[in-house]
């Protein structure tokens, strides 16, 4: 199982701040992965049809859509930063 | 040293504590981020309140690693931020920075530098309340470029 | 505001009072310079005390020039300078520089402006005791580039 | 009569703080003034003799070597300053 966390205006659109998601074998990159999310339901895809918008952490430190992810893993989509 | 919370926290205090008795200090630079009651980045109306939606874990994780940054580059004899979270309504504070080191230039960038990339990397998300409603802050442009000031090359 | 005072201040104090209540503020930061116990100018031996001397009335033209100047280039909501004079001793504080502005960028750069153009143009001078003796500092090179950096063209 | 003030090194070279002179009428600058200044006593001439090493004042404005000085006005004589 990975542990999917969305915040913001993400986890508004998708309907939960946080799911866990046994995806096939081939899912093993953030970028797959985003893939495989958007079509679970209408809200997943319009909230993550542009990667563009998002940024993404594995384990809480940031990682590009090229970075693998496995079972175990903490990862979570989110918009860019707005604190401070 | 990082702290990321709910409650109000008094910059005096933290000001006073910070440092005390250490004589090798000759400089504390600070910087305070408060709610402005005119601050509404996407339309007209005042903002009435906001919201500062974290990443438990994560937001302490990355606000450690840029302390650890900043250390790295500049001579500092101690680091404080504090970075609240929830509800907050204009005048109330947000943010709050302190650097020590034996010199003001070291102070002065570290603290300057401790903000950029907190505004940039520390996974917070503004949810502003107005007159027209809830709305997420779209990140700013100009965070990305002060940001970008301080990267090598 | 400027204050140039032999008794102490209070930073916390002096924090909590800046710009209270007012909803306009978005940053507020802010500068403290302290005596170090290792600092010596001129030679090898630690700093037991100094005495800032100063220049009674030109001080306070100086240093409300330089607020002015500094309220000229940024959108500044407030500004609160507070230099002492007299006998000092490693750990005590001189200078305390707070600016409040919308924007941190304005607040930042307004607070290392105010301390770099005090550094060179406030008539203060600093006589370190050391076991040595009694010496007059010498200003430093690092201090007129520090305040060049704000001269136009 | 004109104010003159020395401060730090110079004062203690000088040996006073403060004096109140009456130069001749061909005393009409600071640089002059200086000039004038230093063949006061030998802890004048001095304290006095580097221009480059000291800062002027008149009437509590920085002023260089040619600035005007007349009666009445306050200038003073430092070295540059190193408060902060």
């Amino acid at each position: 199982m990975i542990t999917v966390l969305y915040f913001a205006w993400l986890r508004d659109g998708i309907g939960t701040g946080r799911e866990e998601v046994a995806p096939p074998p081939e899912v093993a990159t953030v970028g797959t992965l985003l893939g495989w999310l958007a079509g679970r339901s209408a809200g997943h895809g319009k909230a993550l049809a542009d990667p563009a918008r998002l940024r993404c952490a594995v384990n809480q430190d940031y990682a590009g859509l090229d970075a693998p992810v496995k079972a175990g893993d903490e990862v979570a989509f989110f918009p860019p930063v707005t604190g401070g | 040293m990082i702290r990321v919370q709910r409650e109000d926290f008094d910059p005096g205090a933290e000001m006073a504590s910070f440092c005390a008795g250490d004589a090798s200090v000759g400089a504390v630079a600070s910087f305070l981020g408060l709610v402005r009651a005119d601050k509404s980045a996407g339309g007209d109306s005042a903002v009435a309140a906001m919201t500062l939606e974290h990443y438990p874990g994560m937001t302490e994780r990355q606000l450690e690693a840029i302390e650890q940054e900043a250390r790295r580059r500049w001579p500092l004899i101690d680091v404080r931020v504090i970075h609240r979270y929830g509800r907050l309504e204009p005048g109330d504070r947000i943010v709050l920075v302190l650097t020590a080191s034996a010199h003001r230039q070291a102070a002065f960038d570290a603290c300057a530098f401790l903000m950029d990339w907190l505004k940039t990397k520390a996974p917070f998300w503004k949810l502003e309340e107005t007159a027209d409603g809830r709305r997420w802050v779209e990140a700013k442009a100009s965070d990305d470029a002060a940001a970008d000031r301080w990267t090598d090359g």
